[in-house]
Formats: C-alpha cells, structure tokens, sequence
C-alpha cells in the first residue's frame, strides 16, 4: 500500500492505493493523527485505487473516524467499488460512515 | 488433476501479501471465478494469516504460519496452519454488526471469514488450523 | 517463504504435459535458473512420470500418481510417487551409451534423470517414490 | 506435439513442433514407417521446433533409423538446439545419427 495526502480547500483528501491491510494500517493512521494533530478537521479518504480492506483496516478507520468526530471534525469516504461497498454493508459500517460516490459529491457536502 | 499449494512462513504480518499472492496465482489456475479470487479469497485468507501470526504465534520468530490451498470435489478449500494453542472458532466469532459491537476497532476478522467464504470451521482437535471451503460452480 | 506444490493425476501418460507445465510455472516462481527449467526439470520430470504411469501403476486407471514439487535449503526437490510396488533404483540403472546398449530402444529413463539432476533417489522403503534434487545457485 | 511432412527431391523431411514424448511418439513413428512402406528411403527429421526429446522419443528415433538403415535409406537430423545436442552426447546418440546443423547442409549430403 500507499498512500497520497493532498488539500481541498479545509479537506484533507488520502488516497489509498493497494490493499489497506494488518502490514501497513499504521502508517496511514499515523498520518491522519498528525494532520489531525496539526488542526485540521475535514477528511475524505479516497478508495478508488484501493484493492481490498481487511477487518484492520476498517478498525483503523473506525478508530479514526471516532477521534475526528470527538474533536467536531469529520470523516468520509469517497469512491468505494462493489466488493468494497459490499464489505461495508456485511459489516453495517455503511451505517456509520458517509459513503460518497465520487470526490467532488463528497466534496460539495463538507 | 487435484492441486495442492503448500507455503509455510515466519510469523511477520509483511508476509502476509506475498502468500496471498501466491495462493491468489494459483485460484487462477484452479479457475476460481474472478470476484472470489480477487476479493473473497484474498481478504478471507489475510484475516486467517493474520490471526494466526498475531495470536496463534504471538508473532514469536521460531513460529511458522503453513498454508495449504487446495481443489477438492469443485470446492476450494484453504488451511492456515498455527503453531499456537488453539482457539475456539465458535466462541471467538462476535457479531461486530451489534450496535454495542459496532464502533469498536476489533472483532471483525471471524465474522469476515464467516461471511466470504461457505464454511469456515477448525480442522484438528488443537483447534491451531483453521479450514475455509469456498465452493465453486 | 517454503513453497511446495502437491498434484495428484490419473494413469494416462496424456497428462504428462499438463502436470509438467505447471511444475515448470512453480519453478519460475522459485527462481529456478532459465535452462534447468526449461530442460533439466521438465525433462527428467517427464521421465519419472512416464515410469511412474506405465511401470508403477501399469497405466491402471484405479492408481494415481502424485508429485511434489518443492524448494528447500537452496535446492529444487521433485517427488514422484506411484501406487506400483517399488523398484530398485539403482539395479535399474542401465548404461545405455555401452556399446551393446546404444542401439537398443528403451533404458534410458533413469540415466537422463541421473544426468539431468543432482541427485536421484529412491525416497521411501517401497521404492515407489523417487526423489529428485537439483542444487539452486 | 504436432509435426509435418513435406518432400524435398526424395528426402521426406518430418518437422517436428513441440515436446517428442512419450504420449505422442507413436503418432510420428506410424507416419514415418508409412512413408518407408510407400517407398520412400531418404528422411531427415528437423528440430527447430522442438522443445525437447525424452526417452522414449529418442527411442523411437533409435528404431526408425534402424529400419530404415536396414531397408537401404538413412535417416538425418537437423537443427538441434543446446539442450537437445546435450542431450544426444549425454546418450552418445550423436555417434549414431548424422546430424546436421542446417537443413540446407542435411539435404546437401545425401
Ligand atoms: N489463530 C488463532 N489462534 C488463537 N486465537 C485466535 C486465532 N484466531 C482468532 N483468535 C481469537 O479470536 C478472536 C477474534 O478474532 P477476530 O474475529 O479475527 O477479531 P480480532 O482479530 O479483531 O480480535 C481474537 O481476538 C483471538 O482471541
Ligand atoms: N516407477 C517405477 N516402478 C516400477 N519399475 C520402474 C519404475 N521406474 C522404472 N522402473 C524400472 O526400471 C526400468 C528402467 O527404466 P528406464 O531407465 O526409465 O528405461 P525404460 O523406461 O526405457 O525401460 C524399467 O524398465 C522398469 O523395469
């Protein structure tokens, strides 16, 4: 995996290429913390390069998404493909994350 | 032909691609369709690999993860193989969909297995190998 | 990474092909040098598997023969294991470049393998397995 | 393996393309010996295409040049690449046939 932090206006957009798995979850928690950290509260994670999550990836952003939502922040998603979009429905986190589907529509609704 | 795939790793969880990988390679020659190959397979066998590398194995350096992937009576079947205790697969599945469950980092990993594959079951007494069967059309 | 590959195939001398093919994709992915796979590997493997088929089993449909392709400690090791009663590897052995052997059309089989591996031997008490070994680089 | 036969003057050349196994070097025996039955004496097989010969397929080659040695004609071969020229001296076959590098050469002399 890796990973690309870019600005959209006050929303930090991460893109994530490859698998988000136990190997490599850290790193992109590690990186959220720390824009986090630096005072940023909007983001928007992008999975169109994304292969598949594991149960660990989605801790992590479930994990994440609650420390964005404890400092009045807030966490979205953007762009997942049909097995992702299914991964999220088997494990009714469709149900606590906003789901986008595209960047721009994630975008306009921060 | 019956086709076996047998790998055996150390206990880092930077192994874990590699062996998906591979047995990912091999689906393709056993002509698993592309949807279980790419998705159920591949993120049904990382969550056994790393269940058993983190609390099989307790990721100690002289303990080994086997893996053996498999065609049998058109079904696939996968073992992940620890040098752990054991566990019981039963008791050990929570239902992370549980609104009290539903926000916690963990707990997902079983039910996931459960969900992506047809049967996932322990497959010797010690409970340390976990069988998954995938059947296919 | 210990990687193995495990097929088990009817009687027929028709599936040789298949069963080397793949052996030989394996081997790729082993990083076995170009020309020992292409030649020395799929060859001597033909060899095994056609005694294997036609002296082991008889070419009976109710036997089956079972290869293991393997690396271990640096080397490629190949087993071929027949459901036949065992033969003596090295009373089998003929010289087929003797002068009164040359012209004679069988009894090469077990001198190529021997000339194509590092080393070949019987692998079990019954004799219906040989093992094959080729040092890796 | 497939192979073809064409004529070049009076030398019936056989190609050969793919492995000469055990599973498949009857089919080339019984068009050979058709070919000797129908008169023709002079044959010369041609490898480029070849992967490799094992050894029933050097076998094979063994008793047809017999036979056709033993009915007047002869048998060449042309075109062997490394691996199959290993192959021939390690089993000293190359004392038994007359192999030739090129099929042009292999035609010149018979
Ligand atoms: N191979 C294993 N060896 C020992 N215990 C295991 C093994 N696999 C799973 N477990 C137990 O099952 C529990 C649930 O696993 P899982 O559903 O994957 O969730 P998580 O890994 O997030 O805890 C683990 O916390 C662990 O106690
Ligand atoms: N798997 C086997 N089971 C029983 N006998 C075998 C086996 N492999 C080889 N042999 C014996 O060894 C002999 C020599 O084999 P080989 O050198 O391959 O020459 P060929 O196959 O041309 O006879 C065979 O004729 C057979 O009697």
């Amino acid at each position: 995996m890796s990973f690309t932090i870019a600005k959209s206006g006050d929303v930090t957009v991460v893109e994530v290429e490859g698998q988000l798995i136990v190997g490599n979850r850290q790193e992109l928690k590690q990186r959220v913390l720390e824009e986090l950290d630096h005072g940023e509260r909007h983001f928007l994670i992008d999975f169109s390069r994304t292969g598949y999550i594991d149960s660990s990836g989605l801790g992590v952003l479930v994990s994440l998404s609650k420390k964005i939502r404890e400092l009045g922040g807030e966490l979205r998603l953007a762009n997942l493909n049909d097995d992702l979009r299914t991964l999220f429905e088997l494990t009714k986190l469709d149900t606590l994350f906003q789901i986008a589907d595209s960047r721009e529509r994630a975008l306009e609704s921060f | 032909m019956r086709v076996a795939l047998e790998l055996e790793v150390p206990s880092e969880v930077a192994q874990i691609e590699r062996v998906v990988a591979r047995v990912v390679a091999t689906c393709a020659d056993l002509q698993v369709p592309e949807r279980q190959r790419q998705f159920n397979v591949p993120l049904a066998l990382t969550e056994a690999l790393s269940n058993a590398i983190l609390y099989g194995n307790a990721e100690r350096a002289d303990r080994h993860v086997t893996v053996r992937a498999g065609m049998a009576d058109h079904a696939l079947v996968l073992e992940v193989a620890d040098e752990g205790p054991g566990f019981d697969l039963d008791a050990c599945t929570r239902d992370p969909t549980a609104p009290e469950n539903l926000e916690r980092e963990d707990g997902r990993g079983l039910f996931l297995m459960r969900r992506l594959m047809d049967r996932v079951e322990r497959y010797n007494a010690a409970g340390n190998v976990v069988r998954m069967v995938l059947e296919l059309p």
